[in-house]
C-alpha cells in the first residue's frame, strides 16, 4: 500500500471527528487536494467492496470511519447501552432550526405552537444546535443555527443534503417564508 | 358522539388538530370548524379532568378556534367576502407549515444516526501518547455562560458581594483620604478607618496610604512604635 | 464477507479496550472459542498483508486495532492540529474573563477557587485572552481580557452578544405548565 494511502487510513481510524481535505492538507503538507481526494475514493471504494465491519463515510464536511448501521444491534449488546434517541419536541425543534436557520426562538415556538424552552436547551447540551448571531430586533434575541456535530450525527454533507421540506402550497404562497436549504452557515 | 381521547402525547395545540384532521379524513384546507372545535375542547376537557398539566398554548388555540366558528357563522355581505380572507386561512397556514416539519423532524430521525444506528470509534489509541489528560470539550457559546453560571451560584453571597466591594477600586479610597486631608490637614490611620473596620478596610486604606506614599502625595509619620501613624499632605509643606 | 467475522470486526473497530475471546463470546452468544479464534486470525493475517494503517494486534489477554507504530508522528502531528478545544477548567476560567473582564488573576483564582495559573497560561497559547492592561494597586498586578480570536471562535461580533445569564435561565425547563385557574370550557 502506498505511504500516503497508510496514513490517510491511520489518520481517518485515530480521528474522533471527521477530517475534512484541508484538514488532512495542514497535517501532511505539500499534498495536493486532488491526490488526497483520490485515495479517499480508493479507500471508500476498498471499504466498499470489502463489505466489513466498518466504511469510509463522507459527513460534515469530512471523512470518517463508521459502522454498518445493518448491525447495529451487536454493538448495542456489546456497549449494553440502550439507544439514544431525541424525543419528538426536541427533533420538531431541531428540524425548525436546521431549515429556517439562523431563527430565533420567537419564530420557532410560533411554528411549533408550543414554547421550545426545554428542547432547545436539550438541543444546546447535545451541540446539535448553536448560537450563530444575534438578531438586529429590540432585545437583540439570540439567533440559532446547526452545528458540525448535527452533520455528524445525522450523517450529512453538508446543509444541502437536507432532504426538501415538503413544499407545500401555502408555503409557496406566502413570499420568503420556506427557507431552503442551502444556506451557507456562519462558523 | 364520543371520541377516543389521546392525552398527553401531542407536542402542541398544531398537533392536536392535525390529530383531529387526520382522524376525521378532513381536507386540510376545509376544515369543518365546528366539528373539530367540539372535538378539540373535548380532548381539553378530558385532560382538565385527569388534572393533566395543560399548557396555556391548548387554552389561546381553544379561543381562536371559537372565534373561527363564530366568524364563520356570521352572514357575510357579498363584497365584503371578496375581499375578506377566509377566517380559517392563518390557522391553514400554520397547521401546513407545522406539518411540513413534522414530516422533516420524522425524516431526520430516520437517517442513519451516529452513536444509534452507525458508531464511530471514541477512543484515542493507547499506542500513542495523549498529552492533555483533561476531557475536552467542544467550544460553544452556551458552555461559556453556563459555566460561568455554575460558577457564580457555587459562590457563598458573601463572596459574591466581595466580588462588587473588589470593583470599589483601590482608586476610590485613595481619592477619599485625599479628601479628608485636604479637609482635616492631618489625620491618623486609626481615624481613616474608623471604628471596627473591617478587615478589607483596614488592608484598602493600608494599600492605599502606601500608593500615596510611592506617588509623593502623603507622608507618614509615627512617634513611637506601635504609636498612632499620623499621615500629612506632602504638597501642603512644599 | 461472512456474518461472524464482520461482526467481530466491527467491536474491535468500537472497543476502546482489548475484547478478550470469551468477551465476544458473552456478546456473540453460542459460538465456539475455535471459531471466534479462526476469525480473529483470519482478520489478524489480512489486515497484516493489506499492510494499512492499523493492524490487529493481541495485547493484553484480547485483541485490539491498533495502529503502525512507525507511523506515530503523524498521529502526533494530527492531534497538535486539532481545532481549538479547551478542558473544562480552561473553560471555565474563559468564563469567569469573559464575563468579568478586565479582571487580574487573584480574582479569578478567588472566584473559582483553585489556582488557575494552568489554565490561564493554556488560554494565553491559545490566544483567547490577552493581557490588556494593569490594575492599579501594589505591584499593579496584570489584567486580563478576551481577544479578537475569542469573538472568532465563539462566533460573536462582539461581547455585548455574550448570552446573560438571564437568557440562559430563560431556557431551562419551565416548571410546571401554566394551567390557567378557573377556566372554563367554553360550551
Amino acid at each position: 500500500m502506498e505511504d500516503l494511502k497508510v496514513v490517510v487510513e491511520m489518520l481517518l481510524f485515530v480521528s474522533d471527528v471527521p477530517i475534512a481535505v484541508d484538514r488532512f492538507r495542514d497535517v501532511l503538507g505539500d499534498v495536493d487536494r486532488k491526490e488526497i481526494l483520490r485515495v479517499l475514493s480508493d479507500l471508500r471504494r476498498e471499504y466498499e467492496e470489502r463489505n466489513g465491519g466498518f466504511q469510509v463515510a463522507e459527513v460534515a464536511g469530512g471523512f470518517q470511519f463508521r459502522t454498518r448501521p445493518d448491525l447495529n444491534h451487536w454493538i448495542r449488546k456489546f456497549r449494553g447501552s440502550r439507544p439514544p434517541s431525541l424525543s419528538p419536541a426536541a427533533l420538531e425543534t431541531l428540524a425548525v432550526i436546521a431549515y429556517r436557520q439562523p431563527v430565533v426562538k420567537a419564530d420557532i415556538d410560533r411554528v411549533r405552537g408550543v414554547d421550545v424552552s426545554g428542547a432547545l436547551k436539550r438541543l444546546l447540551e447535545k451541540k446539535l444546535v448553536k448560537m450563530v448571531g444575534r438578531k438586529d430586533l429590540p432585545g437583540k434575541p439570540i439567533m440559532y443555527g446547526t452545528t458540525k456535530r448535527f452533520l455528524e450525527v445525522f450523517g450529512l454533507r453538508d446543509l444541502t443534503e437536507l432532504p426538501t421540506l415538503q413544499e407545500l402550497k401555502e408555503l409557496q404562497e406566502k413570499p420568503g417564508a420556506p427557507q431552503l436549504p442551502g444556506f451557507e452557515m456562519p462558523e | 358522539m364520543t371520541y377516543e381521547v389521546k392525552l398527553d402525547i401531542f407536542e402542541g395545540p398544531l398537533d392536536l388538530l392535525l390529530y383531529l384532521i387526520k382522524k376525521n379524513e378532513v381536507d386540510i384546507y376545509n376544515i369543518p370548524i365546528a366539528a373539530v372545535t367540539d372535538q378539540y375542547l373535548q380532548h381539553l376537557e378530558a385532560m382538565k379532568s385527569l388534572n393533566l398539566d395543560m399548557a396555556g398554548e391548548y387554552l389561546v388555540m381553544a379561543s381562536t378556534l371559537i372565534h373561527i366558528k363564530s366568524r364563520m357563522l356570521l352572514p357575510r355581505e357579498e363584497e365584503e367576502e371578496a375581499e375578506e380572507a377566509d377566517p380559517r386561512a392563518e390557522l391553514v397556514r400554520q397547521l401546513t407549515e407545522y406539518q411540513a416539519f413534522k414530516e422533516a423532524a420524522l425524516k431526520l430521525d430516520s437517517r442513519h444516526l451516529l452513536g444509534r444506528d452507525t458508531f464511530k470509534r471514541e477512543a484515542p489509541l493507547e499506542t500513542v501518547e495523549v498529552d492533555e489528560d483533561e476531557a475536552l470539550v467542544e467550544l460553544n457559546v452556551f458552555d461559556l455562560a453556563a459555566a460561568f453560571q455554575r460558577i457564580v451560584s457555587s459562590l457563598k453571597k458573601e463572596e459574591t458581594l466581595e466580588i462588587e466591594v473588589e470593583r470599589m477600586l483601590l482608586s476610590d479610597r485613595i481619592n477619599e483620604i485625599m479628601e479628608r486631608l485636604q479637609e482635616e490637614k492631618d489625620v491618623t490611620f486609626l481615624g481613616l478607618v474608623g471604628e471596627s473596620p473591617s478587615r478589607k478596610i483596614v488592608i484598602y486604606t493600608f494599600l492605599a496610604v502606601l500608593e500615596l506614599m510611592k506617588l509623593r502625595l502623603v507622608r507618614a509619620f509615627q512617634a513611637s512604635p506601635f504609636g498612632p501613624i499620623r499621615l500629612f499632605l506632602a504638597v501642603e509643606e512644599g
